[in-house]
């Protein structure tokens, strides 16, 4: 045995369960760690303990039925996983929805947008240790928006606002006055925020070239939204594949080059501003008249599939349904965007410390609901 | 990575905490102050009137959980259905509002008040007399805008001054 | 715009490039035989005019008397999409190979289609159920799971 | 002679204060009973801050429903923690585990006996204070590698670790810090430092200062540096898997020490005592409440270090500092026979600026990724 064989010490690694609770898991979700000390070996997620089985009871609701369901999939941004169900339904049976109906699916997912990266980027912050304060700050910011939803359709979490055809209600009008006040509010605590974290050095220490996503293995992966940005692949739905009304606003799609913690964070942040710029536009010139398409409550959609899918806040969120021209739909089938997301979180997490596991799989801001379905 | 800017970072992050030290906190006590919730607010509880009632049974079918059990008895002399029982399983209830949405008499209505909690769990199950609409059971104003004019303005987080603007 | 690109013309390039794999081609999807799956999935990753490198979803359908398994690919340059089929006759042992080596974003996926509709992959690294149990009787995607 | 003349006769103290009635015993019992009362009052004070002022820094309103504005919710958490069952794993090392909470808590309560409260009035004014001081403080870590090890959890034992680890590497800047301050007053006795400071020790060694803050919240885990119960990760570090008694013995060891860190800052380098018109004693617990907010402060604002960024800085960034601190005080000390002077005092500021832009620009925090 050489000097240096005696020198190194014989460690063996352990296996430690980040497991299904846990402070940070952002939810029921278990992570089997292989660690030698402090360093990750090997990352094994365990998944299904938030498991409904929502595709099996899609096949039991009617087409409208099923909209409160969907809100329970992404319970962060209930509003997207509505209007993604709704589109693709829409595609299948090839309704028109009325000009306004249209401009309040956008700006409710551009809310809907805010809320969510709110509730990514405080807890990004919380994994990082900065003790609650940044995430109650946005916290705060987010009640504003949920005062919003709550006054148009009566729920803070399950709104269950979108129909087939466009949207249930009107907004009351007390809304856009209010909504006005918010963007005017949500720019200036932007700025603010911004200068909370922006040159923080111990977050610049802590997440500046760690946990690198490198833009063939996002692509590979099959990684979208926030994340894939980050790491240099310019694709977001709103652009690349613009449904509804999108592309009359003028906004750009924000992307990073290195693709590590600090990148995701700054292109929440930047989503956000967009945000705020369609928002604008969207309160500027919403247009009269009905908000829903003639649609009977029970629609037999003729016989096929239809694949929609949106930019949802975590990323391309898709149903794909098949039709057999009854009331309920014979299959439904959604495109998990944060159980793809997870895929890439073991080779982005192996040879990184404890700390940056959870910092990495803190900024790939996944939720529960939406990986075990 | 370098220990660039020296600390600044640090210390203008520092200066927006101190700052929030000397701002209103945005938080009310709940049991004393009370916020006034939305006008369309789908409370956890059905309110339910007798007389425009007519046993369609939209409201059953359209149920995604199934919560809404009625019996009829067909009345032969001006051919309408008397509903002999009309119950509720608010355990089931998801809130989602579709039968308010689909009741073509507008019969049905979400209740307004939020505190409802049973102990037991059949209690949960409430049928004909317990639906109807009492001072302690208001109806909210979810698909119901004549009822919604006449609920007081909701409080929103953006119109209360919480924070000084800056 | 997102192209779907017409399953008539790509059947017509795959046709000439492999003889007799594919089974038919619809408007917008393209039915494949499972066992040239492998071959296809490379040939429309590698070719620089198709690029499919975004491997968007995997799921399963379950028509009583096939399995049809339905891929949709994406390509994030050309920013146009196509949908594989597949159907597998064979009701208690649905087998299908696996693109889990051409993409690695169809692991996961592919797992959740084996645990919940009952379908093979050959060639999965860790074919394992992914949210149920082990133990877990059945598959509960299927019609004809009793309750 | 009794045993007691017999300490009493060498004992190396000078005598004690002259106002002081009573001999020996009398002056031992007096304080041991003020430094208690004294140190479990200034814990629920602090606790008190730390959750209000956290609290209204994140704008919400921290506890008020306890007593009015909250006071007494210290005192209901106290009792609430003393009521609660007390856990013990079956596979943990049943001495061990017992014994850690009070290893821990011991030292703490011995760093109080040297700080002054006033000119003359500690527990033993000893003409070695600081070395005590350097030497107890280091003590707590054993508990707390205790504690790690006997509850034989995985979570626990990597808290433990990491304490050990950053314990160590912080002693030594937290003792150069203080050296150059022992140089300017000449004297290592806690009570003479504080009758040196004419000119408050932060102006005169502000290097030092800032040294002594970042190394003593390290060694109490607080603020940027506190991973040993970093709870996003580990869960609770390394009392995880305490709770009742002997989890109040630890949330009060926390606390106690912060306390004592914050105490010991005031004594060394904001002089203590010394103040125009208040009671001394008055002085110096405000100085101490007031450094203990700036330690509530940052730790409501800074997300926290890893552990490799933490050795780092301890190694590569505070030690060398310390080095230099230590080499210019000592000239100045050499150059001018009362070193405590304004001259000084601009020529540290402007070194400390200089030090601080030099270090940062060539100093690397931590390396990343290890290939595995």
């Amino acid at each position: 045995m050489t000097t240096s064989e005696m020198m190194t010490l014989k460690t063996e690694p352990f296996v430690l369960n980040f497991g299904p609770v846990h402070p940070s898991t952002h939810g029921v979700y278990r992570m089997r760690a292989t660690l030698d000390g402090e360093v990750v070996i090997d990352l094994e997620p365990v998944v299904g303990y938030l498991h409904r089985g929502i595709e099996k009871l899609a096949e039991e609701r009617t087409y409208g039925g099923f909209i409160p369901l969907t809100d329970r999939l992404d319970y962060i941004s209930p509003m997207s996983n509505n209007l993604a169900y709704c589109l693709a339904v829409e595609k299948l049976t090839g309704i028109k929805i009325p000009e306004r109906g249209e401009y309040l699916r956008v700006i409710m997912a551009e809310l809907q947008r805010l809320a969510n990266h709110c509730v990514a980027v405080g807890s990004f912050l919380n994994d990082a240790g900065a003790y609650f304060t940044p995430f109650m700050y946005t916290f705060r910011e987010r009640e504003k928006i949920v005062d919003l939803f709550d006054m148009v359709c009566g729920q803070r979490l399950t709104y269950n606002y979108m129909r087939i055809g466009g949207v249930s209600q009107d907004i009351p009008e007390e809304f856009l006055p209010a909504l006005i006040k918010v963007i005017e509010r949500l720019t200036i605590f932007i700025e603010e925020y911004e200068t909370l974290l922006k040159e923080n050095e111990i977050l610049l220490a802590r997440s500046k070239g760690v946990g690198i996503l490198t833009r063939e293995m996002a692509i590979d992966c099959g990684i979208s939204g926030p994340v894939a940005r980050a790491s240099g692949v310019n694709r977001d739905l709103r652009k690349a594949d613009s449904y509804s009304i999108y592309d009359r606003f003028e906004f750009d799609v924000p992307t990073c080059e290195t693709g590590d913690c600090y990148d995701r964070y700054r292109v929440r942040i930047e989503e956000m501003r967009q945000s705020l710029r369609i928002l604008s536009q969207a309160v500027k010139d919403i247009p009269g008249g009905p908000v829903k398409a003639e649609v009977p409550h029970l629609i037999r959609p003729p016989v096929g599939e239809a694949y929609g899918h949106l930019e949802a806040p975590k990323g391309e969120l898709g149903f794909y349904v098949v039709s057999d021209n009854s009331i309920a739909p014979y299959r439904c089938h959604i495109r998990p965007t944060s159980l793809i997301n997870l895929s890439a979180l073991r080779d982005m997490v192996k040879g990184w410390k404890v700390a940056d596991l959870i910092i990495i799989f803190g900024s790939i801001d996944i939720t529960m609901g939406e990986v075990d379905r | 990575m370098k220990f660039e800017r020296y600390g600044l970072g640090i210390l203008k992050g520092m200066s927006v905490t101190i700052r929030h030290l000397f701002r209103h906190p945005t938080v009310t006590q709940y049991p004393e102050q009370w916020l006034n919730i939305s006008r369309r607010s789908r409370g956890n509880e059905l309110v339910w009137s007798r007389e425009k009632c007519t046993g369609c049974c939209t409201c059953a079918k359209t149920c995604p959980q199934g919560a809404i059990e009625i019996i009829t008895a067909t009345n032969a002399e001006d051919n309408k259905y008397d509903v002999e029982k009309y119950c509720v399983d608010t355990g089931y209830c998801i809130q989602c509002g579709l039968c308010v949405e689909a009741c073509p008499y507008d019969a049905l209505f979400m209740g307004y008040s939020f505190e409802r909690a049973q102990y037991r769990r059949n209690d949960l199950i409430q049928s004909d007399d317990a639906l109807l609409e009492s001072p302690e059971r208001p109806a909210s104003g979810y698909f119901h805008p004549d009822i919604a004019e006449k609920l007081p303005e909701q409080t929103l987080l953006i119109e209360k001054i919480t924070e000084k603007r800056d | 715009m997102t192209v779907a690109l017409s399953g008539k013309d790509i059947a017509v390039q795959i046709e000439e490039k492999f003889p007799g794999s594919l089974e038919d081609s619809g408007k917008d999807y393209l039915l494949v035989k499972s066992d040239s799956l492998p071959v296809i999935a490379e040939y429309l990753k590698n070719t620089d005019s198709l690029n499919f490198d975004y491997f968007n979803f995997v799921t399963a359908v379950d028509y009583y008397s096939y399995f049809e398994v339905v891929y949709r690919l994406d390509s994030t340059e050309h920013n146009h999409s196509i949908v594989l089929k597949t159907r597998c006759y064979d009701r208690d042992v649905p087998t299908v190979p696996s693109l889990a080596g051409v993409w690695q974003g169809a692991n996961f996926q592919e797992r959740e289609v084996y645990d919940l509709m009952g379908i093979q992959f050959e060639g999965h690294p860790n074919l394992k159920r992914m949210f149920l149990w082990d133990g877990f009787p059945g598959h509960p995607l299927r019609k004809d799971w009793n309750k | 002679m009794t045993v007691p003349e017999v300490i009493i006769n060498n004992l190396p103290m000078e005598a004690t204060p002259p106002d002081w009635p009573g001999g020996y015993w009398w002056h031992w019992v007096f304080f041991s009973i003020v430094l208690i009362g004294f140190m479990l009052t200034m814990v629920i004070i602090a606790i008190y801050i730390e959750r209000r002022g956290m609290g209204r820094m994140q704008s919400r309103l921290g506890p008020n429903r306890a007593g009015p504005f909250g006071v007494l919710q210290m005192i209901a958490d106290v009792v609430k923690v003393l009521l609660k069952e007390n856990i013990v794993p079956d596979k943990a090392d049943k001495l061990i585990h017992w014994l850690a909470p009070i290893v821990a808590f011991v030292p703490v309560a011995l760093l109080f006996t040297v700080i002054p409260f006033q000119n003359g009035a500690l527990l033993a004014d000893l003409n070695i204070g600081i070395l005590f001081i350097v030497a107890v403080s280091s003590l707590t870590t054993l508990g707390v590698f205790m504690a790690g090890w006997g509850s034989s959890n995985k979570y626990s034992l990597l808290g433990a670790m990491r304490n050990v680890a950053a314990v160590v590497s912080y002693e030594i800047p937290l003792a150069l810090s203080i050296v150059g301050t022992l140089l300017v007053a000449g004297t290592m006795s806690l009570n003479g430092i504080v009758l040196a400071q004419d000119i408050p020790f932060i102006l005169l060694q502000p290097l030092g200062f800032l040294i002594f803050f970042i190394a003593g919240c390290a060694e109490i885990n607080r603020s940027p540096f506190d991973l040993m119960e970093a709870d996003s990760e580990i869960v609770a570090g390394f009392h995880t898997e305490y709770s009742g008694m002997k989890f109040a013995l630890f949330y009060l060891v926390e606390y106690a020490e912060a306390i004592a860190i914050s105490a010991i800052i005031t004594t060394l380098f904001l002089g203590g005592w010394r103040g125009p018109l208040l009671p001394p004693w008055l002085w110096f617990i405000g100085k101490t409440l007031v450094v203990f907010f700036l330690m509530v402060w940052t730790r409501t604002t800074l997300p926290r270090v890893r552990i490799d960024q933490l050795m780092a800085l301890a190694w590569k960034f505070l030690l060398p500092l310390a080095l230099i601190n230590l080499f210019i005080t000592a000239i100045q000390v050499l150059a001018w026979d009362d070193a405590v002077n304004w001259i000084a005092v601009v020529i540290n500021i402007v070194v400390m600026g200089v030090l601080i832009l030099i270090w940062s620009k060539f100093f690397k925090l931590g390396w990343g990724r290890i290939e595995v």
